[in-house]
C-alpha cells in the first residue's frame, strides 16, 4: 500500500494508545537524564497524568463508531473501549498505589517501573483494541516482557528475583504453547485477521479438520488461561505474587488478569462463533464441558488451597485464582449477557482488589511481613483501615451491597441463563464461595476478634484515597450497579463487536 | 341471676390478682380477700342451683376466634348437673379457704397461698361453667396448673418438687388423651360444642369405631385427673401440698373432675357400650386395688389419699355401669365427707406435727372436735347406713348390680368392706389407746384448732350426714329428678336392685369396722397378723403393688435411655458428618497445597498434564482413535 | 520440486515442541530452560512459514508473524537471561530446582 | 408520605447508627439509652404502619415500587429486559412479623445492657441486624428478600464472634457456614426463576408459575423443575429453621451468643424459615407443595419428638431451650403440613408465639447467667426464695412454652395440630407425644433452677427495673395473643386465604 493509503486511516483513533507510548517514552529519557539520588516522584504524576489524559481520550471517543485501522490490527469498538476503561483505570490506580510505594530497595528503580507500567498498560490495551492475531500476539508480549521485568524489579531481593524467573519460564511456555494452537488455526484458515478467520471457518474444507480445530481451540485456550492466571496454567500465581512488590502484585492481579480476559473473548468469541467443531456442529458448544471442568477446577483449587494460606500474598494470590474461575462461568454458557456481566465483574473485582492490595502494601510495609497476624486487632488499632478491608473482603466472598455481589448474582444469571441451564457448575460455584468465606472471614476475624499489639497504623494520603474511592465504588456498585450498567448499555453497543467493516470497504474517507 | 353467673369464676380470679398485688404484705388479714370472693362466688352458685332447680338452664356464646370460616367460641352454660358441681365447689372452696385462714398462720408465702387458691377456683369454677370441650380442656389444664402450684408450695421441698412435677405430667398425659379425642370429635363434628356433639351422636354419624375411640381418649383425660388407673400414682404424692389443699383438690373438686368429664360427655359414653364397660372396670379395679393399698399405708394423708383413689374408683364404677345419677350422687356425698376428713386430718396434724399414725394415738379427748368429726366422716365414707355416704354406695352398687356387671359388683363390696377396715384402723390409731409420741420439747400441748378451722369442719360435717337425702329411695329422689332435666336423657328402668343390696353393703362395712376394732382396739388380733400370715402379699401391697418402681425401671429409665442415645447421636452422627466434610475439605488444601512445591518445572508439568488429559478426552469422546 | 508434504514439515515442528517442552521442564541448568523455550518458539515458526506455503490460501502473512514471533522470543530470552543474572548475583546458582524459598 | 413509609420503617434503623457514629465510644450510658431509642424509633414507625394497615383489606398494601436494575438480554425473541425493582409492601403475614420483630427488638436492645464492651460498635451491628430483619419481612421481590436475608448474616456473625461466650468463633463460623449452605442454596433457586420467568416479584412469579403447563413448558419450566425449586427451597430454609438433621449450628448459636442476641435470634432469625416456606414454598408452589405434605410433616414430628428428647437430659439450660426451640419448630412444620386453615393459622401463631417465649426465656437465662455466672442446671436451685419475681416469671415462661391454656403456646400448638389431625392423624397422635415431653423437660428445667433447696449464687437480687420492662412486656404479649387470639388471627386470615386458595385447600 502507498503513503496516502496509509494517511488515509484515521489515527486519531488511537490517541490513548499514543499518549500512552508518549509519555513511556518521555518517562524513559527524563529518567535517563535525572540525577541518581533525586527522586523519582515526578515521573509518578507524569505517569498518571497520562494515564488520565488517555482515560479522557477514551472518554472523548465514546460516541465514535466503529473505526478500523489496517484491516483490524487496530479496531476501536464498544468492547475495546470498555475494557481499554478498565485497564487504564486500574493502572491509575496501581501507579497512586506504587507512587507512595515506601521500600528503599526500588527507590533507586523507580524510575523505569512506570514506564514500564505504561509499556505493559500499552500492550494490555493493545490486546484490547486490535483484531488481528499478530498484533494481539504482540500486545500480549509487550504486556508479559514488561510484567515479567516489574515482577524482578527489586533487584536485591532474592523473593523478587525469582518469582520473576518463574514468571518468564511459565510465561515462555503458556506463550510457546498459545502460539502453537495460533499457528494451527492460522493454518487451518490462512488467516490472522479475525474476522477473516471467522469466515474461512465456514469453508466445507474445514469440516474435514474437525479435529485438528477442536485440538487447537483447546491448546490456544490453555495457553491463553495463563494470563488470568486460571487452570491449568494457574500455578506461577502464587509465587509470582508472594515475591513480587506489591504494586505489581496489584497490577497482575488486576490489570494483566483484565487483559487476559480480555483476549480471551476477542479471539475465542469472533474466530469460534461459528466454526464447525467435530462432526462439524458448533464447537463452542462442543467445548462447553472443557471450559466448565476448567472454570470448575480452578474455582475449587483457588478456593480450597487458599484456606491454608498464612501468608496474605499468597492467600490473595489463590483468591484471585478463584475469581477468575468465577469470571470464566459466563464463558461456559456464552449468554448474550456475557460481555456486560464480565466487564462489570472485572469493575468490581478492580475495585475489591486493588483496595485490599493497598491495605495490604500498608500493612506489610509497617509490620515488615506478610503473615495474615499484621491484621491482628486492626479494628481496634485503626478501624478506618478496618472497616474499609472489611467491606472488600466481602464484595470478594459476595455479600450483598457490595459490588462483588452483584457481580456473582450477574454470573448466575450468566450460568442458568439458557438452555440447558448449568445448574452444577453454578452449585459448584456456591459451594466454593461458602468455601471462600472461610479464608475471607479468617481474615475479618483476625482483624475484629483478636487484640492487636502493633502500633497505630499510619497512612500516606494517596493511599487513604485510593481506600476512600475504591470503597465507595464497592458499596455504591453494591447498591445501585445500574450507574455501571446503564453506562455500559448507554455507551457500548456489543453488536459492534461482531461486525466486520473490513468486510463492507476497507477506506473509508 | 343466671345471665350473670359468668361471673362466678372470676370472683376468685379477681381474688388471685389482688393477692398477688399484695404479696408483699406482711398481715394475714389479705386473706380475708380470698375468703370474701369466693364466699360471694358461693352465694351466686346457690342462687344460680336454685335457680336451676325451678327453672331452665342457660347457656351464652360469643366466637373467641375464627380459622378459616369455622368460629371457636367461647362461653358459659349452666344446666342441672353443673349448677350442682359450682355449689360444690364454691362452697368447698370457701370452706377450705376460711380453714386455710387458721392452718397457714405464720406461713411466710401465707398471701400467694390464698392467691393460688384463688386461681384454682376460678380455673375450676371455669371448667364446670364451659360450654364447649375446648373450654373445658384450657380450664381442665388451668385446674391442674393451680394444682401443680399448690402442691409444690414447699417448693423449698425435694419431696414437693417432685411430687408436683409428678402430678403435672402424669396428669398432662391424659390431658394430651383428652385433647386427642376433642380433636378427633372435631373433625367428625366440626364443633367443639356438647350439645352439637350429642346431636351428631344421636344422629349416629358417626361411626361407632370412632364413638368408642373418641370415647376412650376423652376418658383417659379423666383417668390421668381422677387418679384412676394405671396414672394414679401422682395423687398419693400430692399429699405433699398444705393439708387443706389436699382437701379442696385432691379430694372434693380437682380428682372430681374427671368424673364431671365423663358425666358430662356421657351421652357419647351411653353411644358406646365398650366404652362404658371399660369405664366401669377401670373404676371397679381401681377401687378395689386403691383400697387394698389403703390398708397398710402409716401416713394419714396418704391413706386418705388412697381411699379418695379408691372413691373416685366407685363413682367411675358407677358411670360404667350406667348408673349416672349414682355417679354424681357419690360424687357430691364424696366431696363433703372427703373433704371433712382431710380437714379433720390437717387438724390432727396442726396439733401434733407429725403425719405418721403410728406417732399419734389418745387424741380423742385432747381434740374435742376434731374427734367426733372425723368420726362422722369416717362412719360416713365406710357406708354406715342413715349418713350420706351409705345411700350414694348403695345407689352405685345397685346400679352396678342391675347393670349385670356382677364381677364389678362383689369387688365393690370387698372394695366398700375393705374402705371401712381403712378407715377405722385409722380412726383408732389416731384417736383412741394412749399417746406414743414422746413429747419433744419446746414443743407447746396439743390443743384445739382454732374456730376458723373447726367451723368448716362442722359445717362439712353437717352436710356429710344429711347430703345423703338428696337421694333415697324412701324419701324421694330429688337429685335424679333434678339431674334428669339435664341433657342427658338418663337410662331408664330403675336401679334400686334387690332389697338385699343395702344389707350386703352395711354388713360389709360393719364387717370391716368390726375387724378394725378388735385388731386396732381391742388387740384381740394382733397386728401383724395379716403380715404374718401372707407376708410376700402384705409386703407388695405396703409397697403400693410396686407401681411407681415399674413406671421408674420402664417408662421414665426407658425416656431418659433414649435421650441420652438421643444426645450421642447429635454428637456423633448429625456433628460428625459436618466435621468430615470440614475436614475432607482441609484435606484437599493441604494436598493442593503440597502440589505447590515452589518448583517453577514442576508447574509446567501439571500445565502440560492438565492440557493432554483434556486432548485426550477430545480425542476419546471424538472418537478420534476409532 | 519442493514435494516434502505439510505433514512433515508440522510432525517435524511438533518433535521439535515437544523436545523443547521436554528440555523446559526438565533441565536443572537455567539457561538450557530458556533456550529449551526458544526452541519450542521455533517449532512454532516452522509452523508458521509451512502453513504459509501450503495452506488453503497460501500468501506472506504467515511469514510476517513468524517475524515478529521471532523478534519477539529474543526479546523474551534477553529479559529472562537479565533477570537470571540478577538472579545469579543473590544465589551465586542457575540451578531452576533451587529456586524453591515459595512454596505452599 | 404513605408512600414512603415502609421503606422508612426499614431504613429507621440506620437513624440509630448515624447518630451513634458521633457519639464517643467509652461513653457507655448515652450509647445504650441510644440504643433503646434507636429501636424505639423503628417500634413507633411500625406502629404507624400497622395504624395505616387496613386489617380486613386481602392482599398487598403500602407497596413500594422504582426500578433498579435492568440487564438487557438479546434472545431468540428479540432483546428481553430482565428488570429488577426494589418493591417492598406488607400483607397480614409479613405486617405480624415486622411488628414482633420490632418489639423484640427494643427488649433486646433493654437486654443488652448486660454487654459488658465495645458497646458502640455493638449497637451499630445491631441496629443493622434490625433493618435487616425488617426488610426481609418487607421485601416484596426474591433479589430484595435475598439481600436483607443476607444482611442478617454478618452482624449476627460479628455480634456472636466478638460478644459471645468462650465457643464464640465456632458458632459464629458454624452459623456463617450453615446460613451460607442455606442462602447459596436460596441464591441459586432465585436466579433460576427470574432467568426462567424474567420477574422476581412474588405475585408475578407466583402467578406465572399457576398458569397451565403448556404455557410453562415455552418458559421451558417443567414439573420436574418446579419440584426441584421448591425441594430446594424447602432445604435452603430448612437450614434456617431449622430442621433435622441441620440443627446443630442453631444449638451452638444459642448457647454461645449473648442473650440479647439469642432473643433476636430464636425470636425473629429463625422465623425467616417459616416465613420463607410459607411465603415460597406454599405460595409459589402449591401442588408440588401438598405432594409433600406428608414428608414435610414427618419431618415436623421428627422435629418435634428430637428436640423434646434431646432437651431431657440436657444440664445446660441454654441447650434445654436451645433443643426446645428445635421442638417448637417441629410444630411450625406440622402446622404447614397440615396445608389448611387451622394449620397454616398455627403455624403462624406459633411462630410469632415461640419468638415471644423463647426470647423472654432466653431473656430470663441471661439475667440468671448474670446473678450465677453460669448456665448450668446445677448451679442453681431455690431460686424462688430469693428472687421471687425472676422465679415466678421464669415458671410462667415455661409453663407458656408447654403450652399452657390462656398463653400463646397453646392456641399455635392447639391449632396446628387440629389441622393435623384432620390430614394424618396418625402422625399426629404420634407428634402428640411430643406434648408430654415439653412439659417434661420444661418443668425439669424450670423447677431444678426455681425450686429445691437454695444454693448461693454470688448475686441474688431480684429482677432490677431494667429487666422487669422486657420480661413483663414479653410476657403480657403471650398471655394477650393466648387470651384474644381473634387480634392475630384475622389480621393473618385474608393473607392466609389467599395462600390457601393456591393450595386449593
Amino acid at each position: 500500500m502507498d503513503l496516502d493509503t496509509l494517511l488515509s486511516f484515521k489515527w486519531s483513533v488511537m490517541a490513548p494508545e499514543f499518549i500512552i507510548l508518549g509519555v513511556a517514552t518521555l518517562l524513559s529519557l527524563i529518567d535517563l537524564f535525572m540525577k541518581k539520588e533525586s527522586s523519582r516522584k515526578p515521573l509518578a504524576w507524569l505517569a498518571g497524568a497520562g494515564v488520565l489524559a488517555a482515560l479522557v481520550a477514551i472518554f472523548m471517543q465514546l460516541d465514535l463508531e466503529v473505526t478500523s485501522i489496517l484491516y483490524d490490527t487496530y479496531r476501536l469498538d464498544s468492547f475495546s473501549k470498555a475494557f481499554k476503561i478498565l485497564l487504564l483505570l486500574g493502572t491509575l490506580l496501581v501507579l497512586v498505589l506504587a507512587a507512595s510505594y515506601k521500600k528503599e530497595d526500588i527507590e533507586e528503580n523507580r524510575g523505569e517501573f512506570y514506564y514500564l507500567l505504561l509499556s505493559a498498560l500499552l500492550g494490555a490495551m493493545m490486546m484490547a483494541s486490535s483484531a488481528d492475531l499478530i498484533t494481539l500476539f504482540v500486545g500480549l508480549e509487550l504486556l508479559s516482557l514488561s510484567s515479567y521485568i516489574m515482577a524482578g524489579l527489586e533487584r536485591r531481593n532474592k523473593r523478587s528475583n525469582e518469582s520473576a524467573f518463574k514468571y518468564v519460564v511459565s510465561g515462555g511456555i503458556a506463550t510457546a504453547i498459545t502460539l502453537f494452537g495460533i499457528s494451527y488455526v492460522f493454518g487451518l484458515t490462512g488467516e490472522t485477521n479475525l474476522f477473516m478467520i471467522a469466515q474461512n471457518m465456514q469453508e466445507p474444507e474445514l469440516l474435514k479438520h474437525g479435529f485438528l480445530l477442536m485440538f487447537a481451540f483447546i491448546i490456544m485456550f490453555a495457553g491463553l488461561t495463563f494470563k488470568i492466571a486460571a487452570a491449568p496454567l494457574h500455578m506461577w500465581a502464587p509465587d509470582v505474587y508472594e515475591g513480587a512488590p506489591v504494586p505489581v502484585t496489584a497490577f497482575l492481579s488486576v490489570v494483566s488478569k483484565t487483559a487476559g480476559f480480555v483476549i480471551l473473548l476477542r479471539v475465542i468469541i469472533i474466530t469460534f462463533i461459528a466454526a464447525p467443531g467435530i462432526n462439524s456442529d458448533n464447537i463452542l458448544l462442543q467445548v462447553q464441558p472443557y471450559i466448565m471442568a476448567l472454570a470448575a477446577a480452578t474455582m475449587i483449587i483457588g478456593n480450597v488451597t487458599a484456606l491454608r494460606q498464612r501468608n496474605i500474598k499468597r492467600m490473595f494470590a489463590y483468591s484471585s485464582i478463584a475469581q477468575a474461575g468465577y469470571i470464566l462461568v459466563p464463558f461456559v454458557s456464552n449468554s448474550s449477557l456475557l460481555f456486560e456481566l464480565i466487564w462489570f465483574y472485572l469493575l468490581a473485582y478492580l475495585f475489591m482488589n486493588i483496595g485490599a492490595f493497598t491495605i495490604i502494601q500498608i500493612l506489610t510495609a509497617q509490620e515488615k511481613s506478610n503473615d495474615i497476624s499484621i491484621f491482628r486487632g486492626l479494628f481496634k488499632r485503626s478501624p478506618w483501615l478496618a472497616v474499609p478491608m472489611t467491606f472488600f473482603l466481602l464484595s470478594l466472598a459476595g455479600i450483598p451491597v457490595t459490588a462483588g455481589f452483584v457481580g456473582k448474582f450477574g454470573i448466575f444469571m450468566g450460568a442458568l441463563g439458557l438452555e440447558p441451564a448449568h445448574y452444577w457448575l453454578a452449585a459448584v460455584m456456591m459451594a466454593t464461595t461458602l468455601v471462600s468465606y472461610l479464608y475471607y472471614f479468617n481474615v475479618i476475624a483476625v482483624m475484629f476478634f483478636r487484640d492487636g499489639e502493633g502500633a497505630k497504623v499510619s497512612v500516606p494520603s494517596g493511599m487513604a484515597a485510593i481506600l476512600a474511592f475504591c470503597a465507595v465504588s464497592t458499596i455504591v456498585l453494591g447498591v445501585m450497579p445500574d450507574l455501571a450498567l446503564d453506562f455500559f448499555y448507554g455507551n457500548f453497543d456489543i453488536n459492534e463487536f461482531f461486525m466486520n467493516i473490513e468486510a463492507v470497504d476497507t477506506h473509508t474517507h | 341471676m343466671l345471665q350473670m353467673s359468668w361471673l362466678i369464676p372470676l370472683f376468685p380470679l379477681l381474688s388471685f390478682i389482688l393477692l398477688l398485688l399484695f404479696r408483699k404484705s406482711k398481715s394475714e388479714s389479705t386473706a380475708w380477700i380470698g375468703v370474701l370472693l369466693t364466699g360471694l362466688s358461693l352465694v351466686m352458685s346457690v342462687g344460680v342451683c336454685l335457680a336451676v332447680w325451678q327453672g331452665e338452664g342457660i347457656k351464652t356464646e360469643g366466637t373467641w376466634f375464627q380459622i378459616g370460616e369455622r368460629a371457636i367460641t367461647m362461653g358459659f352454660e349452666v344446666n342441672p348437673l353443673n349448677a350442682l358441681m359450682l355449689v360444690i365447689v364454691s362452697l368447698v372452696s370457701f370452706l377450705v379457704h376460711l380453714y386455710s385462714k387458721g392452718y397457714m398462720h405464720g406461713d411466710e408465702r401465707f398471701g400467694v397461698f390464698f392467691a393460688y387458691l384463688g386461681l384454682f377456683s376460678f380455673a375450676m369454677l371455669g371448667l364446670v361453667l364451659s360450654p364447649n370441650l375446648l373450654q373445658l380442656y384450657m380450664f381442665w389444664e388451668l385446674v391442674g396448673l393451680g394444682s401443680f402450684l399448690l402442691i409444690g408450695f414447699y417448693y423449698f421441698k425435694p419431696e414437693a418438687k417432685a411430687a408436683a412435677k409428678k402430678a403435672f405430667v402424669m396428669t398432662r398425659i391424659g390431658d394430651v388423651g383428652l385433647f386427642i379425642g376433642m380433636v378427633l370429635l372435631f373433625w367428625q363434628v366440626g364443633s367443639f360444642e356438647y350439645d352439637e356433639i350429642f346431636a351428631t351422636v344421636k344422629n349416629g354419624d358417626i361411626s361407632d369405631g370412632m364413638l368408642t375411640l373418641t370415647a376412650l381418649c376423652i376418658f383417659v383425660g379423666a383417668v390421668g385427673k381422677s387418679g384412676q388407673l394405671p396414672l394414679h400414682t401422682w395423687l398419693p404424692d400430692a399429699m405433699e401440698g398444705p393439708t387443706p389443699v389436699s382437701a379442696l383438690i385432691h379430694a372434693a373438686t380437682m380428682v372430681a373432675a374427671g368424673v364431671y368429664l365423663v358425666a358430662a360427655m356421657y351421652p357419647l359414653f351411653q353411644a358406646s357400650e365398650a366404652a362404658l364397660t371399660v369405664v366401669a372396670v377401670v373404676g371397679g379395679l381401681t377401687a378395689i386395688f386403691a383400697a387394698s393399698i389403703g390398708l397398710m399405708q402409716k401416713d394419714i394423708k396418704r391413706v386418705l389419699a388412697y381411699s379418695t383413689v379408691s372413691q373416685l374408683g366407685y363413682m367411675m364404677l358407677a358411670l360404667g355401669a350406667s348408673g349416672y345419677v349414682a355417679g354424681i350422687f357419690h360424687l357430691t356425698t364424696h366431696a363433703f365427707f372427703k373433704a371433712l376428713l382431710f380437714l379433720a386430718a390437717g387438724s390432727v396434724i396442726h396439733a401434733v406435727h407429725t403425719q405418721n399414725i403410728e406417732e399419734m394415738g389418745g387424741l380423742w379427748k385432747k381434740l374435742r372436735l376434731t374427734g367426733p368429726l372425723f368420726l362422722i366422716g369416717a362412719l360416713a365414707i365406710s357406708g354406715v347406713p342413715l349418713l350420706s355416704g351409705f345411700f350414694s354406695k348403695d345407689e352405685i352398687l345397685a346400679s352396678t348390680y342391675a347393670d349385670g356387671k356382677y364381677g364389678l359388683f362383689w369387688l365393690a363390696v370387698i372394695a366398700a368392706f375393705m374402705t371401712a377396715f381403712y378407715m377405722f384402723r385409722l380412726f383408732f390409731l389416731v384417736f383412741t389407746g394412749e399417746a406414743r409420741q414422746e413429747k419433744k420439747d419446746g414443743q407447746k400441748d396439743v390443743h384445739e384448732s382454732p374456730s376458723v378451722m373447726t367451723f368448716p369442719m362442722i359445717v362439712l360435717g353437717v352436710l356429710a350426714v344429711v347430703a345423703g337425702y338428696l337421694n333415697t329411695t324412701w324419701f324421694g329422689t330429688f337429685l335424679s329428678d333434678y339431674l334428669a332435666r339435664g341433657p342427658v336423657e338418663l337410662p331408664h328402668g330403675d336401679h334400686h336392685g334387690p332389697v338385699w343390696i343395702p344389707l350386703v353393703a352395711t354388713l360389709a362395712s360393719l364387717l370391716g369396722i368390726g375387724l378394725a376394732y378388735l385388731i386396732y382396739q381391742r388387740g384381740t388380733l394382733s397386728r401383724d397378723w395379716i403380715t404374718r400370715s401372707f407376708p410376700g402379699l402384705s409386703d407388695v401391697i405396703y409397697n403400693k403393688w410396686y407401681i411407681d418402681e415399674g413406671y421408674d425401671q420402664t417408662v421414665v429409665k426407658g425416656t431418659t435411655g433414649l435421650s441420652k442415645l438421643g444426645a450421642l447421636f447429635d454428637r456423633y452422627v448429625v456433628e460428625g458428618l459436618v466435621t468430615a466434610v470440614t475436614t475432607g475439605v482441609q484435606r484437599l488444601g493441604r494436598i493442593g497445597s503440597r502440589l505447590q512445591n515452589g518448583q517453577v518445572q514442576s508447574y509446567g508439568t501439571a500445565a502440560i498434564f492438565g492440557i493432554v488429559i483434556l486432548l485426550l478426552i477430545v480425542a476419546l469422546t471424538g472418537g478420534y482413535f476409532s | 520440486m519442493s514435494s516434502v508434504p505439510l505433514a512433515a514439515y508440522l510432525m517435524l515442528a511438533l518433535i521439535l515442541f515437544c523436545i523443547g517442552l521436554f528440555g523446559a521442564l526438565t533441565k536443572r541448568n537455567a539457561v538450557i530452560v530458556l533456550i529449551s523455550i526458544e526452541l519450542m518458539l521455533n517449532a512454532v515458526n516452522i509452523n508458521l512459514v509451512a502453513f504459509a506455503k501450503y495452506s488453503i490460501n497460501p500468501g506472506m502473512t504467515g511469514q510476517i508473524f513468524s517475524l515478529f514471533t521471532i523478534t519477539v522470543a529474543a526479546a523474551e530470552a534477553a529479559v529472562g537471561l537479565a533477570i537470571l543474572i540478577a538472579l545469579y548475583r543473590n544465589r551465586q546458582t542457575v540451578n531452576v530446582d533451587e529456586m524453591d524459598t515459595m512454596k505452599r | 408520605m404513605n408512600t414512603w413509609l415502609l421503606s422508612i420503617l426499614i431504613f429507621s434503623p440506620l437513624l440509630g447508627v448515624l447518630v451513634l457514629m458521633f457519639i464517643p465510644s467509652h461513653d457507655e450510658k448515652s450509647i445504650k439509652w441510644l440504643g433503646v431509642l434507636g429501636t424505639l424509633f423503628p417500634l413507633g414507625i411500625a406502629l404507624v404502619v400497622l395504624s395505616a394497615f387496613n386489617i380486613a383489606e386481602e392482599g398487598l398494601q403500602l407497596a413500594e415500587r422504582f426500578s433498579w436494575i435492568s440487564y438487557e438480554v438479546f434472545q431468540s425473541k428479540g432483546e428481553v429486559k430482565y428488570p429488577i425493582f426494589y418493591e417492598v409492601g406488607v400483607n397480614g403475614l409479613s405486617m405480624v412479623l415486622i411488628l414482633l420483630t420490632a418489639v423484640v427488638s427494643v427488649l433486646a436492645a433493654i437486654a443488652s445492657f448486660s454487654i459488658k464492651q465495645n458497646w458502640k460498635s455493638y449497637f451499630i451491628l445491631f441496629f443493622l441486624l434490625e433493618m435487616g430483619m425488617l426488610g426481609v419481612f418487607a421485601a416484596q421481590n426474591l433479589f430484595l428478600f435475598f439481600i436483607f436475608f443476607e444482611i442478617t448474616l454478618i452482624p449476627m456473625f460479628f455480634l456472636i464472634g466478638r460478644w459471645g461466650y468462650l465457643e464464640r468463633e465456632k458458632a459464629a463460623y458454624s452459623f456463617l457456614i450453615y446460613n451460607g449452605v442455606g442462602s447459596a442454596i436460596l441464591l441459586i433457586v432465585f436466579v433460576a426463576l427470574f432467568m426462567k420467568t424474567g420477574t422476581m416479584n412474588f405475585e408475578q412469579l407466583a402467578y406465572t408459575l399457576s398458569l397451565p403447563q403448556a404455557e410453562l413448558n415455552q418458559l421451558f419450566i417443567t414439573k420436574g423443575f418446579k419440584m426441584g425449586m421448591l425441594i430446594a427451597l424447602l432445604i435452603a430454609f430448612a437450614v434456617k429453621l431449622p430442621v433435622f438433621p441441620l440443627h446443630s449450628w442453631m444449638v451452638r448459636v444459642h448457647v454461645q451468643a449473648p442473650p440479647a442476641i439469642v432473643m433476636i435470634h430464636s425470636g425473629i432469625l429463625l422465623k425467616i424459615g417459616a416465613y420463607g416456606v410459607i411465603v415460597f414454598g406454599a405460595g409459589m408452589f402449591p401442588e408440588q407443595f401438598k405432594s409433600l405434605a406428608f414428608i414435610i410433616g414427618l419431618f415436623g414430628v421428627i422435629n418435634l419428638l428430637y428436640g423434646a428428647f434431646l432437651a431431657l437430659t440436657q444440664t445446660d439450660v441454654k441447650r434445654v431451650l436451645a433443643y426446645s426451640s428445635v421442638s417448637h419448630m417441629g410444630i411450625v412444620l406440622i402446622g404447614l403440613a397440615a396445608v389448611n386453615e387451622s394449620g397454616m393459622t398455627g403455624a403462624v401463631f406459633q411462630v410469632v408465639s415461640h419468638g415471644l417465649i423463647s426470647a423472654l426465656l432466653f431473656f430470663l437465662v441471661g439475667a440468671l447467667y448474670d446473678r450465677a455466672g453460669s448456665s448450668e442446671l446445677s448451679a442453681f436451685g431455690g431460686v424462688a426464695k430469693r428472687m421471687p419475681i425472676l422465679a415466678g416469671i421464669f415458671l410462667a415462661g415455661g409453663l407458656a412454652s408447654l403450652g399452657l391454656p390462656g398463653m400463646s403456646g397453646f392456641i399455635s400448638e392447639f391449632m396446628a395440630f387440629l389441622g393435623l389431625f384432620e390430614k394424618m392423624p396418625v402422625l399426629a397422635a404420634v407428634g402428640t407425644l411430643g406434648l408430654i415431653l415439653t412439659a417434661v423437660y420444661v418443668l425439669r428445667a424450670v423447677l431444678a433452677i426455681t425450686f429445691g433447696a437454695e444454693k448461693d449464687l454470688h448475686k441474688a437480687d431480684d429482677l432490677s427495673s431494667s429487666e422487669r420492662i422486657p420480661a413483663f412486656v414479653l410476657l403480657a404479649a403471650i398471655l394477650f395473643i393466648g387470651i384474644y387470639p381473634a387480634w392475630l388471627s384475622d389480621m393473618l386470615r385474608p393473607t392466609l386465604d389467599a395462600i390457601l386458595l393456591g393450595l386449593g385447600g
